[in-house]
């Protein structure tokens, strides 16, 4: 069986959706098929908190947005990407507005803008903090009233087929059915997030395992910048859920056992009552985690069952601001920590988040592999360098989303239609692959795909954490080659095809070895620190040789290669990243 | 507090058995698990076979609508210690058909939704460089109904979808009266033949379970009951004034 | 399916409307009537009083309002309960024919009924 | 989905009795029987009074027949569950402002009780007086 659209998109969060409105307002002659493995809705998405930056009044300027994002990402990502990055942030969120998105407003009915981690103005742009699950639904929505947009609702994509070089769809299993289907396409924009659930503790969803990241490495495109991987500061212990960088914006502070600030021990200046701009509480996630880290080592964290924690005190808010401004972050301490933020203090700690790194693409979604597009959490750009910015991420799915689908309907107008047989054939290929990993796991004798993520996870966290250095990394990596070996004589319980979970916990489990294995290759290669990638051999940035985007990619033998590629400068050169003072 | 509570889970699994079964597990006890932690024990260490639909684990996504003892509930927020000494049934959404276990089949719902027309419907182009302004008293009146995650948990409550299939629901109509709420809108009368008809609010016999049942407090029963009101006063304006007056 | 010529919409205004007068004026006349008087807790009023307010031409107004709207209220209610508590959906128009027909029977009773009263 | 064989759970003739507050709900519709049942008894009552003393005593004789009470007594009750419940919804289809300020539901709920003192009391002092 097979189908066929002009535009095949896997995934249907933010960046999906908006990449599938793209296409259809830039042409409605094409046919354009989102497919996702949950309910477009249901994508993590939905779980963003805080907000999204756009300069929003007249004291701020797209140069200041800019240059914010830059020393924020230090000095790693790409200007030019940045400069149309921030110009048109703002006509996204407009254009959401638009489309009906409750943004916050001010009394006399304007948008309302916050302050937010590393911004030197207010410009992060909120709905409550709410703001990823308002978002998503207005784009969901939104997109229901184009009715050319075809959707395939719980489908798993296994596969990107590449024909003569060009990749010319996919194979995905209808999960409610078990239906194995190759979609042809003439081009395939992949945007299925980011892969937090790589590591044991993380604020991201069960569904955010890097498919897309392991679907195009397995295709022969190229991933950047995997060593950087995003810890937030804020989770709380038991569950990794995360505690929106909001909450500070709003005034909370980050105490120790001992009650006190510490940050301003880590030169990120002094403690004010008043929230200051990019300082203290307000600096960057990377410094604010590492931050953590040194306080534990000097023993001034707060021991629990669920490890080391530090508190965030939002009690001199008062009941009216935390209900108005921070709702959800009340409703989940009550729910998952059993306090109230309004009378007590809320144990925190440093939770993997956001991954910087991704498919490499151009600013205009495109990578090397003809015919393969990325966008979201899942591409890499490059705006968000060796560290995000809280609240870039949003505007940054929705404008590259954009950008990739106009690009995409300017690229399937042009190329001629190729044989599909060719492409056929791989689909049955694939096809049988996935009967034979259903049938040839039936057997008693192997570990459980659950342990053998668990145990990823463990090696990640202990290699490839907030701090790494060269024989950690080494080891992490010797032990995923390990797992993959013992994976793939892994068993399964279930070999039903009705809605088999276990079947895609495995296939999961596959792309995201592929996945750990570049972050925790790209790591041991650069000798640096910079952002979030903290080498304790090397603690120094070395702009010398290290101003440059790492970028892996898949050998035919299935070995790898990391090379380098200079990083776009056009009018920020590199500088010291100051916070506070 | 025990060690381990029993949980007995709603087993369908159609390639073996045509009837649905029980399976009971036991599962650690730990005051900070919710019923999908107890799945995720029972899928990752006891039996690999069971389904269900889970994500965010933060009660935002909406996936993980099931039914625990008798009650439509999220499974993520719901916690086992609250069912102690146990045991804790866990089944499907009911009113709804199982595709397995405790996966069910949401179709229609997906299917009633553009029906509605849940997006804003525009008077004119708005200016591409400045909002549309809001006032946040203005953005009260829809506020509520906004915050519908999807989880069908009111759908699983109402006893007239169970009984009339074709009733478009509560999550549904909420998210009409959303945006027909919403000053930047100017669809309400596009919506109207859909919302106004014996499937629309007209069926709800205001049982108000949906909104017992809702997690986000979007207060479904409250939209539709409002709709009615708004619907017979339109309707009796269409009924007294001529046509040209309206 | 159009909203436009449904009658349901005037359908629930009378229902509505029924069910505020009824829930307003039900609880007390039959308290008064129906319990207060014949357990003797209370004493009747006498006839030639009770005619006279009875006759009154605003009290006749009230009762045929309360009376025919409360009919409609129980017409459409007790359609939905036959629909719901029976599962007889498949029968909505006998059910909708001997509900509403029941309450325009009644309401031509009642006028008659007052009528005489005055 | 034609290939998945979906298990459609069967809904029981008793599902109101499956949780109280479908219950609640089942005798809060059975009590537009008792409301219908009201207008019979009150239009005996007025043809009653039309028809002049006699007839006025024979309505009031048979009205303390205690198979009568039984029944007047039980559609008492559930007329006042019809009040209760009508009250509770009233404030869900209501959206009063004054200005910008929304008037809270509870005011709207306590307006009808206040209303229906009123009211009660206007009925009461007619009749008794
Ligand atoms: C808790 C939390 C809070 C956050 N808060 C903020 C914030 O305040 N501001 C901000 O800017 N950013 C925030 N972020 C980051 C931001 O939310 C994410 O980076 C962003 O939402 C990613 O969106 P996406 O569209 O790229 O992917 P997602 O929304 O993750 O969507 C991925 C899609 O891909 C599909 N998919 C994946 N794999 C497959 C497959 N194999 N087959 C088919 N489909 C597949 C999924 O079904 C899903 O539809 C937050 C992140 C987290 C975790
Ligand atoms: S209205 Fe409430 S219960 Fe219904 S789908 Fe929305 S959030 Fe869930
Ligand atoms: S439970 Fe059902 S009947 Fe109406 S009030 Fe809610 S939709
Ligand atoms: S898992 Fe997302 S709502 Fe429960």
């Amino acid at each position: 069986m097979a189908a066929w659209h002009n535009v095949v998109i896997v995934g249907g969060g933010g960046a999906g959706l908006r990449a599938a409105i793209a296409v259809a307002e830039a042409n409605p002659k094409l046919t354009v098929a989102i497919v996702s493995k949950v309910y477009p809705m249901r994508s993590h998405t939905v779980s963003a908190e805080g907000g999204a930056a756009a300069v929003a009044g007249d004291d701020d300027t797209m140069d200041e947005h800019a240059y914010d994002t830059v020393s924020g990402s230090d000095w790693l990502c790409d200007q030019d990407a940045v400069e149309a990055f921030v110009v048109e942030a703002r006509k996204e969120l407009l254009r959401l507005e638009h489309w009906g998105c409750p943004w916050s407003r001010e009394p006399d009915g304007r948008i309302a803008v916050r302050a937010f981690g590393g911004m030197k103005k207010r410009r992060t742009w909120f709905a409550a903090d709410k703001t990823g699950f308002h978002l998503l639904h207005t784009l969901f929505q939104t997109a229901l009233s184009y009715t050319d947009i075809v959707r395939y609702d719980e489908w798993f994509v296994t596969k990107l087929l590449v024909h003569d070089g060009r990749v010319r769809g996919v194979v995905a299993v209808e999960l409610a059915t078990g239906r194995v289907e190759t979609i042809v396409a003439d081009a395939v924009i992949v945007c299925t997030g980011g892969c937090g659930r790589v590591f044991p503790f993380t604020t991201n969803a069960n569904i955010k395992t890097g498919d897309g990241m392991a679907l195009a490495y397995q295709a022969g495109a190229p991933l950047k910048d995997m060593e950087f991987v995003q810890y937030h500061p804020t989770g709380l212990p038991f569950t990794g859920i995360l505690i929106t960088e909001a909450a500070r914006a709003e005034g909370g502070r980050l105490l120790n056992k001992d009650g006190y600030r510490y940050l301003q021990d880590y030169d990120l200046g002094t403690p004010t009552d008043e929230p200051v701009l990019r300082s203290m509480e307000l600096g960057p996630r990377d410094r604010l985690s590492q931050a953590f880290v040194h306080e534990m080592e000097k023993g001034r964290t707060v021991e629990t069952e669920a490890g080391h924690v530090v508190h965030l005190d939002l009690r001199h808010l008062g009941e009216k601001l935390v209900d108005e401004r921070l709702p959800f972050v009340r409703e989940l301490c009550a729910s998952y920590q059993n306090i109230d933020p309004v009378h007590e203090l809320v144990p925190v700690r440093p939770v993997v988040h956001y991954m910087m790194g991704g498919i490499h693409t151009d600013i205009h979604g495109a990578t090397p592999l003809t015919g393969l597009y990325a966008a979201g959490e899942v591409a890499c750009v490059s705006i968000n360098g060796a560290n995000r910015l809280g609240s870039n991420s949003l505007p940054e799915l929705l404008v590259f989303g954009a950008r990739a689908g106009q690009a995409v309907a300017e690229f399937v107008a042009t190329v001629p239609g190729a044989a599909t047989a060719p492409v056929l054939a791989q689909g049955r290929d694939e096809e049988r692959r996935l009967v034979r990993e259903l049938s040839g796991r039936q057997h008693s004798d192997g570990e459980r795909i659950a342990d053998i993520r668990t145990e990823m996870q463990e090696t990640m966290e202990a290699g490839a954490g907030i701090y790494r250095d060269e024989a950690s990394l080494t080891k992490a990596l010797d032990k995923l080659a390990e797992l993959k070996t013992r994976f793939a004589r892994a068993s399964m319980d279930d070999a039903s095809r009705t809605f088999n979970t276990e079947l895609v916990a495995m296939l999961e489990l596959s792309g995201m070895l592929d996945v750990a294995t570049c972050i925790v290759a790209s790591g041991l290669r650069r000798k640096e620190s910079r952002g979030a990638h903290q080498r304790t051999d090397f603690p120094d940035r070395d702009d010398e040789t290290y101003l440059a985007h790492s970028v892996i990619s898949r050998k035919p033998d299935g070995d790898w290669r990391v090379e380098y590629l200079p990083v776009t400068i056009t009018r920020w050169p590199p500088g010291e990243r100051v916070y506070g003072r | 507090m025990p060690e381990s509570i029993t949980m007995e889970v709603w087993r369908y699994r159609p390639e073996r058995e045509s009837e649905p079964t029980w399976d009971s597990y036991e599962v650690p006890l730990r005051k900070e698990w919710a019923v999908l932690d107890g799945l995720n024990h029972i899928k990752d260490q006891l039996d690999g076979t069971l389904s269900y639909r889970w994500s965010c684990r933060m009660g935002i996504c909406g996936s993980c609508g099931m039914t625990v003892n008798g009650e439509p509930k999220l499974g993520c927020s719901t916690f086992l210690t609250d069912y102690a000494p146990g045991p804790v049934r866990v089944e499907p959404l009911h009113n709804f058909p199982v595709i397995r276990d405790l996966v069910v089949e949401m179709g229609d719902f997906m299917a009633k939704l553009p029906t509605v027309k849940p997006w804003l419907v525009g008077d004119d182009e708005p200016d591409e460089d400045t909002e549309y302004r809001q006032t946040p008293v203005e953005m009260d009146d829809y506020k509520r109904y906004s915050m519908c995650i999807n989880c069908m948990l009111c759908y699983a409550a109402c006893p007239v979808y169970a009984l009339d299939p074709e009733f478009i629901g509560p999550a549904a109509i909420a998210l009409a009266q959303r945006y027909n709420l919403d000053s930047r809108d100017a669809g309400a009368e596009d919506r109207r033949d859909v919302l106004a008809s014996a499937e629309g609010v007209w069926a709800c016999t205001f049982v108000g379970e949906c909104s017992v049942a809702c997690p986000k407090d979007v207060d479904p029963a409250g939209a539709i009951q409002r709709y009615k009101l708004t619907a017979a006063n339109k309707a009796v304006r269409d009924l007294l004034l001529p046509r040209g007056a309206r | 399916m159009t909203t436009k010529r449904s009658p349901e919409p005037l359908l629930w205004l009378l229902f509505s409307s029924g069910g505020m007068v009824a829930a307003m004026l039900v609880p007390v006349l039959l308290f008064l009537f129906g319990v207060a008087f014949p357990l003797g807790w209370l004493t009747a009023p006498g006839h030639d009083y009770l005619a006279s307010v009875v006759s009154h031409p605003v009290t006749l107004l009230v009762l045929f309002g309360l009376c025919v709207l409360a009919l409609f209220h129980w017409a459409h209610r007790f359609r939905y309960t036959l629909y719901d508590g029976l599962q007889l959906k498949r029968y909505r128009v006998p059910i909708g024919i001997l509900c509403y027909g029941g309450a325009i029977a009644g309401s031509v009773v009642v006028a008659l009924v007052l009528l005489r009263a005055i | 989905m034609s290939q998945v064989r979906l298990y459609r759970p069967p809904v029981s003739l008793t599902w109101w009795l499956r949780k109280p507050s479908y219950l609640v709900f089942m005798l809060r519709e059975l009590s537009s029987v008792f409301i219908a049942w009201f207008v019979a008894y009150l239009l005996m009552l007025v043809y009653a009074v039309g028809s002049g003393p006699g007839a006025y005593r024979d309505f009031l004789d048979l009205s303390a027949n205690p198979a009568l009470v039984v029944l007047n007594v039980i559609a008492l009750a559930f007329v006042l569950l019809h009040t209760v419940t009508w009250f509770g919804l009233a404030p869900k289809a209501m959206v009063i402002r004054l200005g910008a300020l929304r008037v809270p539901p509870n005011v709207i709920l306590a307006a009808h009780y206040g209303a229906w003192l009123v009211v009660s009391a206007v009925v009461a002092w007619v009749v008794l007086r």
